[in-house]
């Protein structure tokens, strides 16, 4: 398969970046519900839309009502929405989730709703304020016919809103991953705003009591999926952060375009120049590793779990420096609240954060080779 | 007596008078710059202790101790005002006055200012009467703040300022301005400014204040109306303001370019690694994180080492007049590395933004403050073509 | 016959054609470049596998297989001339002829060169008979190749050269060389330029190798005092030199722009772990070291993922025509970064110089030679300017 | 103390510049030595010049004919050195041996040579091709009298040349430093040609008998005694990275001042410019970062430690980037061996790897730090 989209994927990311550039755009979007402070942090209207244009159910099964397409096809639509900085659940709920119900009996009862675009998932896997998957402690002890969950879990996106929370724990025959309704007695979610103003939530299982049903795939099988879950929603984090990086370089190109200092454009500055062009060709680099990963996971590749910590590291990397280069050629007026920039910055800092942080990435790529 | 002796003298008589005067509350470290007192034509006191101190000191004129006591200063020589220093150092006394009109007007005035205007100006400031804001920048003019067009008008009898500043620090509390104005439209840029001062008061004059990425500054846009000025308000010669400029922002660039210490010396690693937690060999558990933050502290401990070498050489007059530049860009870029290593150790609990658990989100505010470092007071960028100019001699920079 | 029909036909046809010729020798991976066979006037084999090889494919004009017949070549269709490449990689044929002859020289003179041109030296470079070397740079023309000085003048019946080139490849072993001189010296310095061809036994010609910091080299520094050049071995118009060679140079930039690959296309830290050895937790055990090369192979295998995007698009026809700049900027400096980080995992061993326990100082010597890799074939300082000028377009670039 | 330098070292730097500068010059220093293919890889003759200036006995007591003065001091000469790339047994027989043999009896026996230039001493540490002195394996185990070593060591800087050479080695008691005289039974040696074109030695020790005598200090202590000996010599050597770096630095500001590119000095070049202002301010915080670590050492401040490492690893990181930067600014010619930037490289890249690189110190000061 050549490393580029074909003529379907290119029409699909023609259609998603003219639709997020209307309907999604920051004035329109996240500086809305920023400013009104709504309590989800994005708009469900748009969530309806997303469903409406099939996004939604790009990665689930024709079979299930979906578009049957993969991580390819999802990752465009995430480089778009990272460069409108739209607020919205597709990452978690259209990739993450979808990726976790998938070829399980629980899609009977979630699909529909995420396919309407109805529906909100979320996925409790952090512990502390670090992503540290293989660390997790949460206890799901047996109780009668099925479990009691007891234990916290932050930086749960979208938590606050989600209908439906996917929770990782530990029982005796090991991690399991579980779905959960929104309201289980016993679980109590606090909505917390992040710099991004997207929301994240804490989470507080005391003794949360579930059936045996709520188990996803096998009892003690949960890091397959887990793994599985977090690559699909790392791959498509990268694509976010290469729309953000990508965005970010191209605001600030526009502006070396028009800025004046010392009677010159400052985009003539040969300094600003070299940087600029270093950027862009690590954003190119950035790019193609993450299609590359999603390339490898739609093959289901044995190399795809290390690509796809490239490539989350890589546009982590790139997406920082194109905020940092961002704010800093803007100048003063990179600072203000006012200008989009610096909400650039805000949304790579909380992405950066998501599914493990570069260095994260750049230490699992390490162990994954044996060094 | 001897010098020495003498000083000996003066240090015990400061050390009783501060140990006397200086209320205990003033003796506790500034918790943040509202604990800051600002003086002004209505100024806010936290509390009776800090209007005490102010007073007490700005009665000795050692809210300025080492202008002339004419001017409202406390005519100490330079020896003497280091024991001062020291002294208060000592107990830990608060700085009695925050004040732009002591760190930079002042000196201005010092300098540049007539009889008159020394009279009329210094000893207000000295006691914290009138707080005083800066304008500078302009819209359209940042890096190249000569470029500045904001406009003032010879009318015979006043002068007659219109056009807009922005950057204007706590213009919004300030009682009058010290601002860079153009005087003269034909001659070339650095030729036409002049440097005036008048009251925020007058007719024409408004402000708005700047939400930044960070939330609040104390930052406000400044629009000035068919303002009226009169005539004796400026310093220095009539499109001469250019050189009143430059002396100010050296002495501002040398006050920032400290700024990289930011208060925090030691290890940053050190003070990070409980939040991260250690592996099993007892090393911070993340191991990347853990590389940064090394290179860091090498960088971080290196610099302090320049932050004393630069200092010592000021002292002692060795230190090249484009050293500042240095010390500005290397500081303030190190700020900005630091705070990224904060959040990355921070994670998600440093995302939050408004929780109380967060402080309001303490950590990813700063962050995003010290954004700024590299840009206010020269950016990086203008200060690396000064050294390249100033130090390497390099052609055409 | 079906087009897929003819080109499994050709392909059965290939394979039993290399099968029967291709010498079992000729089908071991190259150790060094002393593998490689560069013909010419003298030819230098390593063995008779190998001139047998390079005569057999030249017979079949499989040197140059997408050249036409009429010039020495195979006349085979893109189509075909793939097939044969993977025909020959499948049994790791060699391949069989290095020269500038085909992979420079030749794609100008179709290009550019006239019929009687054509006729004279493709055939001849099909053959490998005639060693080619390349005359750009000069001491006073690195990146701004077009301010070369070397003197080119119509004396009637012939052109008198003299002048000097540096960094002409193997310029002491080739038998002809096709360079770059200044026909007009009043002309804008792009319209000057004429492209021109002569023996390297000309009277006039001489040559000093260039001994580099890794050691010896294949460069030379070539003199021309007083060469006498016929008249008709100009390609292409008078004057319009700078065509061809921008043409040529594209060529190589797009060669060179895969480098960055290296033949190393796994993880470095892989690679090296045994040479550092294991800390108690199984990790590498220089912990920064270790953080670095994480990270290097993070950048490596995400330029490998665009490696192979870039020859994606560019054989779709999709790629913008200055990404090899920007190929050729990231390719080289990651080289750069991997032989550093070689060298640091290599410690004191990695420094000896000349032992044979080094390989007479083989990881010092490449690392050495990469730091050519951002100057040689255009800087990076030359590629990131054309980035910023022809795909960000920003002014004055 | 002030971060700068008093008056008599302000005057110690002139001469060594002075001296430096005229007779340890490239061109009549390194480039002899190595195209000549001297074995020692330095002059003795210049060796002598050194001590006839009083050089050798900076960190020799007055009591014992030296000139009683101290680390500072030698960094001074040593950032000479490094400016002229002046091959010399300096370092290692100056500074680290001084500081070894220092308040010991073996001082009677070596440190007039060392003071006449006659004797050039070696330390031999490095087992492997990382320096690792927490995991020195050479044995010296009891045999008769005294000692029996056994093991191999290399990176033995001067040490085909060397008089004296110093040995850590294990006792049953612990780590022990022993003062060996070349022609020890047993004791084989190869020198060998280094990048730099300065010779280093790999030893091999079977069953080399010393006397008891031999010991440095006391049995099993040789902990302390290396520790000392191994940071006056990363303070000396950061000096001379100082000087490498700030030497190519301003070769290559020069350079730039020169050498014209598309009508244009390449010096107006803003890339260019801010490049080369970034870099000055690196080698200027190098140089701080060394005197204020050598400024330690002589208060003898618990602190030194942890700034000889910050100001290796910094210098090393400073003059590393000189370098690099100096090839690239320099184009083609600095790739010629006939142009002397290239021998700034090489030269950088052995003393980075002397007594620990950039990374072993970073790392090092982590763990002083307790992280």
């Amino acid at each position: 398969m050549p490393l580029y989209l074909n003529e379907d994927q290119s029409m699909l990311r023609d259609t998603a970046r003219d639709f997020m550039a209307a309907e999604g755009a920051i004035g329109t979007q996240l500086r809305h519900w920023r400013d009104t402070g709504c309590k989800d942090g994005f708009g469900h209207a748009l969530w309806k839309q997303l469903a409406e244009l099939g996004f939604t159910g790009i990665l689930i099964d024709e079979a299930d009502g979906g578009l049957g397409l993969g991580h390819v096809e999802a990752g465009i639509v995430l480089e778009e929405i990272g460069r409108n900085l739209t607020p919205s659940p597709f990452l978690i709920s259209a990739v993450a989730a979808v990726e976790a119900l998938k070829g399980t009996k629980h899609r009977e009862r979630w699909f529909p709703g995420i396919l309407a675009g109805d529906v909100v998932a979320a996925l409790a896997v952090d512990e502390g304020p670090k992503h540290r998957p293989e660390a997790i402690a949460m206890k799901a002890e047996r109780a009668g016919n099925g479990f009691r969950l007891s234990g916290r879990k932050q930086f749960v996106v979208q938590g606050a809103s989600a209908d439906l929370i996917l929770v990782a724990a530990q029982t005796e025959e090991g991690l399991t991953l579980f779905a959960i309704e929104k309201d289980a007695k016993g679980l109590e979610i606090e909505g917390v705003r992040l710099t991004d103003s997207s929301i994240g939530a804490r989470m507080d299982f005391r003794d949360v009591e579930v059936d045996a049903d709520a188990v996803i795939g096998e009892i003690g099988q949960g890091k397959a999926i887990l793994d599985r879950v977090l690559n699909a929603g790392r791959a498509g984090a990268a694509s976010e952060l290469v729309g953000v990086g990508s965005a970010s370089m191209a605001m600030t190109v526009d502006y070396l375009k028009q800025r004046k200092q010392f009677g010159r454009l400052i985009g003539e500055f040969q300094a600003l120049q070299h940087r600029a062009a270093h950027l862009y060709s690590e954003l190119e680099i950035a790019r193609a590793a993450a299609l590359k990963a999603q390339q490898l996971l739609d093959e289901g590749s044995a190399e795809a779990e290390a690509m796809v910590s490239v490539a989350k590291a890589k546009a982590g990397r790139a997406s920082q420096l194109a905020v940092q280069e961002g704010v800093q050629m803007h100048g003063g007026i990179g600072m203000t609240d006012e200008y989009d920039i610096g909400l650039y910055m805000k949304r790579d800092r909380a992405l950066n954060e998501l599914f493990g942080d570069d260095n994260y990435h750049a230490d699992k790529l390490a162990r994954m080779k044996g060094y | 007596m001897t010098d020495a002796a003498e000083l000996n003298a003066f240090r015990e008589e400061v050390r009783a008078w501060l140990g006397a005067n200086c209320p205990p509350e003033m003796r506790e470290p500034m918790r943040d710059e509202t604990d800051a007192c600002w003086g002004g034509r209505n100024p806010v006191f936290k509390n009776e202790a800090q209007k005490l101190w102010m007073e007490r000191m700005a009665g000795r004129g050692w809210t300025v101790p080492d202008w002339p006591k004419d001017y409202g200063g406390g005519g100490l020589s330079p020896a003497e005002t280091k024991i001062m220093k020291q002294e208060m150092a000592a107990i830990g006394a608060r700085n009695p006055l925050m004040s732009f009109g002591i760190s930079m007007l002042g000196p201005a005035l010092l300098k540049y200012g007539n009889e008159e205007q020394k009279k009329r100006f210094l000893p207000e400031i000295a006691r914290g009467e009138i707080r005083w804001c800066q304008g500078y920048s302009e819209p359209n003019a940042g890096s190249d703040l000569a470029s500045l067009q904001t406009k003032c008008e010879d009318k015979g009898d006043h002068w007659l300022v219109n056009g807009q500043k922005v950057w204007t620090s706590y213009a919004d509390k300030a009682d009058w301005i010290f601002c860079l104005v153009r005087t003269d439209f034909q001659a070339p840029k650095h030729k036409g400014i002049s440097f005036l001062l008048f009251d925020m008061k007058t007719p024409g004059v408004s402000t708005r204040p700047i939400l930044l990425i960070s939330g609040n500054s104390p930052f406000c846009e400044t629009f000035f109306d068919d303002v009226r000025v009169p005539k004796d308000q400026v310093v220095g010669e009539i499109n001469k303001g250019w050189d009143v400029a430059k002396y100010l922002l050296g002495h501002e660039r040398e006050m920032i370019s400290g700024m990289g210490l930011g208060g925090q010396t030691g290890s940053l690693g050190e003070a990070l690694v409980e939040t991260i937690g250690r592996d099993e060999s007892g090393r911070l558990a993340d191991p990347l994180l853990r590389a940064d933050l090394a290179r860091f502290d090498v960088d971080a401990l290196a610099f302090r080492a320049m932050s004393e070498r630069f200092i010592d050489e000021l002292k002692a007059g060795m230190a090249h007049p484009a050293q500042p530049s240095m010390m500005k860009y290397a500081g303030t870029e190190l700020n900005k590395a630091r705070h990224e290593l904060v959040m990355a150790a921070g994670g998600s609990n440093a995302l939050e933004w408004e929780s109380d658990r967060s402080k309001k989100g303490k950590a990813a505010r700063e962050w995003l403050r010290t954004k700024a470092n590299s840009i206010e007071g020269g950016t990086s960028e203008v200060q690396l073509g000064i050294i390249a100019k100033r130090i390497l001699d390099l052609p055409g920079a």
